[in-house]
């Protein structure tokens, strides 16, 4: 028996090792990039479509003669929507396929899982998603905007003359920090100019809950009460969006009636939805399908190709700004790279200090020194009936990110 | 003083009753027989002395002090109550002497059970099996393991369900044999059986079951002479 | 009787008898060894480490499940518990060295930790609180259950529903223990920076040390007249009730203690993945560790230990190498023990220490 | 002489705002040229026809009307040269606005609208229609949002539309909205009447808009006017609260029936064979791709009769789902039923295997339902209780499964031999019954049923692979607490949970009152195993 339970760890440790032993040493003309992006699990249809971005990016740039002389070979993996599993795949990534920089995560946690990894390593991640801000590592590269520079424009926006002159506010939210630190940096924003408490109202909900009727009903009530314009504030994620938007068409509210600023709410959200009921709703990223320009026609004639050649299991006429984000983020660090004419990360990190990239959304990118954020556009979308958002409102420019916001 | 005494216990699961104000009083060594057509409530009755099942009324006194209604079955067995199941119940992931040990149960100190274990070894007949795993014993085997487990505790109060159901003649009369040497002043004996030879052959009394209610008491004589017992048990 | 009383009976029999435990011990100990002599690469060690922890909770649940015949589809609760007072201590460490407050904490407005953290940055204290909380929650629930005879599917369902409803509470971001993002982001263990190589040998040294205490201590107990109880327990447990056993008493003892076995799992995990989050709580996971415990071999302790390390070994390798391919082979190696292999894969190497009447039991 | 001309100025306005009627007819060049311009000219144009359009001649507002539509539906083309209205968005060539004449659009500008240029567009439609709409049901259309937006309408439309409107029961309607919207008037007796008119209809709006009132001179100097508002204030609130109650038990009704429906199949597998199926969510996803496949299949062979896809997809969904389950029975769980423990294993790994599957298959995107009108929407009942149509035919959907299984369960042989394996399976063996194949009909039956669960689900949950995932904890308990093998049990444990969930979620948040709700249930299982209904066995 004991010769079989040697033979049994001897097979387990040749499991563990094999990682080594299948996959090519890499050639020394090439350069490996790493994806975290999961293609099964709750965020398998939103993550999943990065890592064909990311390819798509790296083969272009490829084809451009590479970077510092280098092709790329971009690594991809499956943490299945399973937070520690970024961490370990992660570690796997830079301690044994050395590569040079990683692509990934969506939501807060997985990053969140994968900073120490990252950190403890000196590697560095790329994080093409919104998120609450109030964090700064030198080891992440935080691609699209807190919500001091994206969001607050646009509930500035909808408060305005030109929006609705928005003077009350029902926010709904998954529970989790995102939707949290948003409110709060919102009603530290309100109070700041005079906004009375009794203006707002805030509701949380579970992750992938979908039994929106009596939150429906309640902003009814809370919209029939007098004190000026309300909206709703909708930070929920995941397939409770859809699900809020089915509900709130069918109670026959209407977007000039209430309208919904859904800050997480993509072109994704709206498949599967008669959008005829819900025109002119309301999202806010810092890019949009529709955004006008020659890059922007290009990037999704691109990707509309790609899907078709490399049979990409993606709807080809659906880009939304994680995507852009994620093909900004290999484009800035081939840029970086190849300022620095390097692939050592404390070399990279040295050269993102001025680096601008002109991007699909057709605002250009930059960085500065002071951080590892990125000035991105503003895009306030407004839904219409082909399930797209047409745009209503874009800033004159890309504002500086604030990563700490000062409402917090 | 009697042994055990079933006061007027009614038992219902659902709508149907199982066991209808049925009462009994058993004298310490005395063996008692219940014998019944099926659906009787034979079996109802030896689940409710040993706390398996609860009733909706009435009460079951050991001795004349425990009321066994009130109890747990491991209260009840501690207050030295055993029972063997009609299917042979033992332990099959442990060894002969292992379920013997278990049958001593746990107020005997360890030191003692060694020499219990022996004496019953050689009581049930499988001294030669005691380390073969239960599971693998044949029928008859594990009968008898059974009974050696329920006497491992010495009880005061004896159950058996159907103790020689399923075994040859030959074996039947030994495990006859066995309960009449069972038979002690101290200790009462209740048996449910449906072969009448072997009932005539160990029990001092009878109590006739039927639809739940008690239909007869008294001799084995006495049961076969009584006409409504005729008609409804024997007759049929 | 003394040729009787001669051969040895109990624990000591049985351990003997018990090769694959014994190995796996020696192995564990061989392995700890060799990573303190020469140490591969980081990642590699850390994912031993985690198997390790894997094994350990696996072996929780084997306790329960095949001696003792109760499916838990709730055992992340116990992991959880241990992982949330581990990483709360971590936290507690690191404030009292950094004087830096957890972001989670600052988020929720607080000045400073709350009460109940007092004390948590003294890691026995740490130690005793999660063993006891885990205990102590698996006594209360236990207790409930086994009073009123909760049994079988039942028990498994109500379980399930139990960790379930932990997910949805610690998903709170009022409970606050972190929310959904949970905590992460540990400075310090025992005063050396988190994933400095040492502390990462470290770490996965002392899961594989107690790994093999935790083996060793279950099977004596199996092999004990206790074990004997479990087991009687498990294939009959009126009769063994009808014997003048307390099963309640017993099944809750065991219960307990695999509960805190189940902790001792998780304050190993955490420091090795850097974060615990809700998601240990998901009703999926729980249902996991049955299966690693299915696959290696229901009822061997040592079953646990493989299937666990097997079935998370296939799937830190394949979710990077064959992504698309990983679902599909652990459905399909679940179907194939289910169906073919009752004794899980140990079946395969030909290895029955039981007969097979066995395999009508759970 | 100053005061001569100011006078005359005077006079000049009074005739002005007296004479509404000698207005300009519709400037259309400016007006289509605004509609062109940016958010504020755009608004302008729409507010300004709001405020004339009681005075309008019919021609200028059709014209309005048809611009108005071409902006809203993204038709409006925006040449230098003008403005076109093309047939669809992006057409190669359009009408010119103020010619009719065809010619080519240009690539141009077609505006988008910002929601407060959206409301006044709308508002300006809902008038046009009001006034002009070709049919009762157009103009009907056209006063309900003239109805939302009452306190921006003049009364002279109002007036206008009572006085040539033909249709008697939208004339009485119109006239109830004009004395209604008269709460500001001078005139007490008329405010009076608008009151009870305001509280005729009651709603939320209509407590608020009444509450305002409380505040007004009036309230304290004129007891007929306070006694008139307090009247109409209790009438108001007293129906807001009875249609808040009525919404609650909507609401409570359309959950209970979404969790019996998931339960449903369940109580039955798990009532006969003791299986814990956790691949059960698996089968209300795949229920619900059944029912995209028979979209499909529609669109392609039968595209006129598409609205009635859903209908046609109950038994598909029923036979393609009842065969997935019938074939795992028949490949796995049969092998297992003496261990109940080793069958829930096997149900988990094909959940998994079914979600992988259809994820690499067909994709993890949510699919896309074409919702015909008998599930989209809703119509306002009573106060502010609004029935929506998918939830009420969920909650009919789940009505009709109790009732059909119910009679297959009672009055079918089948129904007869399940219910005999279910009570006792030994004995039925022994009369002769073939068990086996009781099992593999009543595991069909069960899974068939999560099919049609999946059906329901199409109109109100979002479909993509791991939709089936959040069923399955509810929905055990939902079984269990009912009490195994009693579909009345699950009924009213599904009506139980659902009732509670809607009442506490306002107190306590929807994450609080889902976790009482289940730390109840565990509480209540915990003194009670057998459930709510099952019948106390011998053990």
């Amino acid at each position: 028996m004991t010769v079989l339970t040697r033979r049994s760890f001897v097979g387990t440790a040749a499991l563990l090792a094999a990682p080594a032993l299948i996959r090519p040493a890499a050639a020394a003309d090439t350069v490996k990039l790493g994806c975290l992006f999961s293609s099964s699990g709750t965020m398998a249809n939103l993550e999943g479509r990065l890592n064909h971005v990311v390819r798509m990016a790296a083969d272009a740039i490829n084809g451009r003669g590479g970077v510092n002389g280098r092709q790329i070979e971009v690594v991809t993996s499956d943490p299945a929507s399973d937070w520690p599993l970024y961490a370990q795949i992660g570690r796997q990534m830079l301690q044994q396929e050395k590569v040079a920089a990683l692509f990934g995560c969506w939501t807060s946690v997985s990053r969140k899982s994968v900073l120490p990894v990252v950190e403890q390593n000196d590697g560095l991640l790329f994080y093409p998603l919104h998120f609450e801000g109030d964090e700064n590592s030198k080891n992440v590269v935080y691609v699209n905007s807190p919500p001091a520079s994206s969001v607050l424009p646009a509930v500035d926006y909808l408060m305005g003359p030109d929006g609705v002159g928005a003077k009350r506010f029902f926010m709904i939210g998954s529970d989790y920090v995102w939707p949290r630190t948003i409110n709060k940096q919102l009603k530290g924003y309100w109070t700041s100019k005079g906004i009375p408490e009794t203006a707002w109202r805030e509701e949380y909900v579970p992750f992938g809950f979908s039994n929106f009727q009596t939150l429906v009903n309640q902003v009814r009530s809370f919209a029939s009460q007098p004190g000026g314009q309300p909206i709703v504030v909708l930070t929920v994620v995941g397939s409770s969006i859809p699900d809020f938007l089915r509900e709130f068409a069918n109670q026959g509210i209407s977007a000039t009636d209430v309208p919904i600023l859904g800050l997480d709410m993509v072109e994704a959200d709206l498949e599967g939805l008669d959008t005829g009921k819900l025109v002119g709703h309301l999202n806010c990223w810092a890019y949009l399908q529709a955004a006008k320009g020659e890059r922007n026609q290009k990037f999704l004639a691109d990707w509309a190709a790609y899907v078709k050649a490399k049979n990409v299991p993606f709807s080809a006429d659906t880009v939304i700004d994680p995507m852009v984000s994620a093909y900004d983020s290999v484009n800035l660090w081939a840029l970086a790279a190849a300022k620095a004419g390097s692939f050592a990360v404390p070399e990279v990190r040295k050269a993102f200090a001025g680096l601008s990239f002109d991007d699909p959304s057709g605002y250009t990118l930059t960085m500065t020194g002071e951080n590892n954020y990125v000035s991105r556009g503003v895009f306030i979308g407004s839904v219409n009936e082909k399930r797209g958002f047409d745009v209503l409102w874009q800033s004159p420019n890309a504002p500086a990110p604030v990563p700490f916001s000062p409402y917090g | 003083m009697t042994a055990l005494v079933v006061d007027a216990l009614t038992v219902a699961f659902g709508r149907f009753t199982a066991l209808d104000c049925v009462s009994l009083a058993v004298d310490p060594g005395e063996v008692r027989a219940v014998i019944g057509p099926n659906g009787a409530g034979k079996t109802t009755l030896l689940d409710v002395i040993s706390g398996i099942t609860k009733p909706v009324s009435g009460r079951v006194m050991l001795g004349d002090h425990v009321d066994l209604t009130k109890r747990s079955e491991a209260e009840i067995a501690k207050a030295g109550v055993r029972r063997k199941f009609q299917e042979p119940s033992v332990f099959p992931a442990l060894t002969v002497r292992e379920n013997l040990e278990i049958g001593c149960g746990p107020a005997l100190p360890a030191r003692d059970r060694p020499a219990r274990i022996a004496a019953l070894l050689c009581e049930i007949g499988l001294g030669a099996r005691a380390e073969v795993p239960a599971g693998r014993l044949a029928h008859g085997e594990k009968q008898w393991l059974e009974i050696g487990m329920v006497l491992a505790a010495e009880p005061a109060l004896l159950l058996l369900d159907e103790p020689v159901a399923g075994l040859s003649d030959t074996e039947t009369a030994q495990t006859a044999a066995l309960i009449r040497a069972l038979r002690r002043p101290d200790r009462a004996i209740l048996v449910i059986e449906h072969d009448m030879a072997f009932v005539e052959a160990v029990a001092d009394r009878v109590t006739v079951l039927h639809e739940g209610r008690t239909l007869y008491e008294g001799s084995m004589a006495g049961a076969r002479a009584d006409a409504r017992v005729i008609e409804v048990f024997l007759g049929r | 009787m003394p040729t009787t009383l001669a051969t040895p009976a109990g624990p000591a029999r049985r351990a003997v008898r018990d090769p694959l435990v014994a190995g796996l011990v020696g192995l564990c100990l061989a392995a700890a060894a060799a990573l303190v002599v020469a140490p591969p690469a980081p990642y590699l060690v850390n994912a031993l480490g985690q198997l390790a922890a894997f094994a350990i909770l696996a072996v929780s649940l084997d306790l329960v499940w095949g001696y003792l015949g109760i499916l838990s589809l709730g055992h992340g609760l116990f992991f959880a518990i241990g992982g949330y007072v581990c990483a709360m201590h971590l936290l507690a460490q690191g404030v009292a060295a950094t004087g830096v407050l957890p972001d989670f904490v600052q988020f929720m407005g607080w000045t400073r930790l709350p009460a109940y953290w007092t004390g948590l940055d003294h890691a026995a204290y740490a130690l005793v609180l999660a063993l006891a909380v885990a205990g102590l929650v698996a006594f209360v629930f236990g207790f409930a259950s086994f009073r009123s005879r909760v049994n079988g599917v039942y028990f498994s369902i109500i379980s399930q529903a139990l960790v379930y409803v932990s997910m949805l509470l610690m998903y709170r971001n009022d409970t606050g223990l972190g929310g959904n993002n949970g905590m992460t982001g540990f400075p310090l263990l025992f005063g050396w920076p988190m994933g400095s190589p040492g502390v990462v040998t470290g770490l996965a040294v002392a899961a594989l040390l107690t790994l093999a205490g935790v083996l060793t201590g279950t099977r004596l107990l199996v092999g004990s007249a206790i074990g004997r109880r479990m087991l009687a327990c498990r294939d009959d447990e009126t009769r063994l009730r009808t014997l003048g056993y307390s099963t309640t008493r017993l099944k809750l003892g065991i219960w307990c203690l695999s509960a805190m076995i189940a902790a001792l799992a998780g304050i190993l995990y955490v420091p090795q993945v850097g974060i615990i989050n809700p998601r240990v709580l998901a009703p999926d996971l729980s249902i996991e560790i049955a299966v690693w415990v299915a696959i290696g071999g229901l009822g061997r302790l040592g079953g646990a230990v493989i299937g666990a390390i097997l079935v998370n070994g296939l799937k830190f390798w394949l979710s990077a190498a064959m992504p698309e391919a990983w679902p599909f082979i652990l459905s399909g190696l679940v179907l194939l023990v289910v169906l073919v292999l009752p004794n899980g894969l140990l079946d395969l190497v030909g290895w029955r220490p039981r007969p097979t009447w066995l395999r009508g039991a759970p | 002489m100053a005061e001569l001309l100011r006078a005359l100025l005077a006079l000049c306005c009074l005739a002005l705002l007296a004479v509404p009627a000698c207005a300009a007819p519709l400037d259309r060049t400016r007006f289509a040229a605004d509609l062109c311009g940016d958010g504020a000219a755009q608004v302008r144009a729409a507010e300004g026809l709001v405020q004339v359009g009681g005075d309008l001649p019919a021609d200028d507002l059709t014209f309005a009307g048809g611009l108005l539509g071409a902006l809203a539906e993204r038709r409006l083309s925006c040449p230098a040269d003008g403005t076109l209205l093309l047939d669809r968005p992006g057409a190669p060539e359009g009408h010119d606005a103020l010619t009719g004449a065809v010619r080519p659009a240009p690539k141009a500008r077609a505006p988008v609208l910002g929601l407060r240029q959206r409301a006044a567009v709308e508002t300006a439609r809902g008038i046009i229609a009001l006034l002009t709409g070709p049919d009762p049901a157009a103009r009907s259309a056209g006063l309900a949002v003239v109805e939302r937006r009452i306190a921006t309408v003049p009364a002279a439309v109002l007036d206008r539309a009572r006085d040539t409107e033909t249709d008697a029961a939208l004339k009485a309607t119109i006239t109830g909205l004009a004395q209604a919207a008269a709460l500001s008037s001078p005139d007490p007796a008329r405010r009076r009447a608008a009151i009870a008119a305001v509280a005729a209809s009651p709603s939320g709006t209509a407590q608020a808009r009444l509450a305002a009132l409380k505040g007004d001179p009036a309230y304290a100097s004129d007891p007929a006017f306070r006694a008139a508002l307090d009247a109409g204030l209790a009438q108001v609130s007293r129906a807001v609260a009875i249609g808040d109650g009525l919404a609650v038990v909507y609401n409570g009704l359309s959950f209970a029936s979404i969790l019996f429906m998931a339960a449903a199949g369940l109580a039955i597998i798990f009532g006969l064979m003791g299986v814990i199926n956790l691949a059960q969510g698996e089968f209300i996803m795949l229920g619900a791709y059944a029912t995209y496949g028979v979209q499909e299949a529609f669109r392609r062979f039968a595209p006129g009769l598409l609205d009635f896809y859903l209908v046609a997809a109950i038994p598909v969904a029923f036979g393609a789902v009842a065969l997935v389950g019938i074939v795992v029975e028949t490949l796995i769980l049969r092998h297992l039923y003496r261990r109940p423990l080793m069958s829930l294993l096997a149900t988990w790994a094909v959940s998994l295997f079914l979600v992988n599957l259809v994820r690499v298959t067909v994709g993890t995107q949510n699919l896309q339902f074409v919702m015909p009108a008998y599930v989209s929407g809703g119509v306002p009942l009573y106060a502010d209780f609004v029935v929506t149509w998918n939830r009420l035919f969920a909650i009919a959907f789940a009505v009709a499964t109790l009732v059909v299984t119910l009679l297959i369960l009672r009055r079918t042989p089948l129904g007869l031999d399940i219910r005999a394996v279910t009570q006792n399976r030994d004995m039925a063996a022994c009369l002769g019954l073939p068990t086996r194949r009781i099992d593999r009909l009543a595991f069909g039956l069960g899974s068939g049923l999560a099919g049609l669960a999946g059906v329901a689900l199409c109109p109100i949950y979002s479909v993509n692979p791991g939709m089936g995932s959040g069923f399955i904890v509810d929905s055990f308990m939902v079984v269990v607490l009912g009490g195994v093998g009693s579909l009345v049990g699950t009924l009213v444990a599904a009506l139980g949970v659902g009732g509670a969930n809607v009442l506490i979620e306002p107190i306590s948040g929807a994450v609080a009152a889902k976790v009482i709700v289940l730390v109840g249930i565990i509480l209540f299982l915990q003194r009670r195993p057998e459930g709510l209904f099952a019948v106390r066995r011998r053990r």
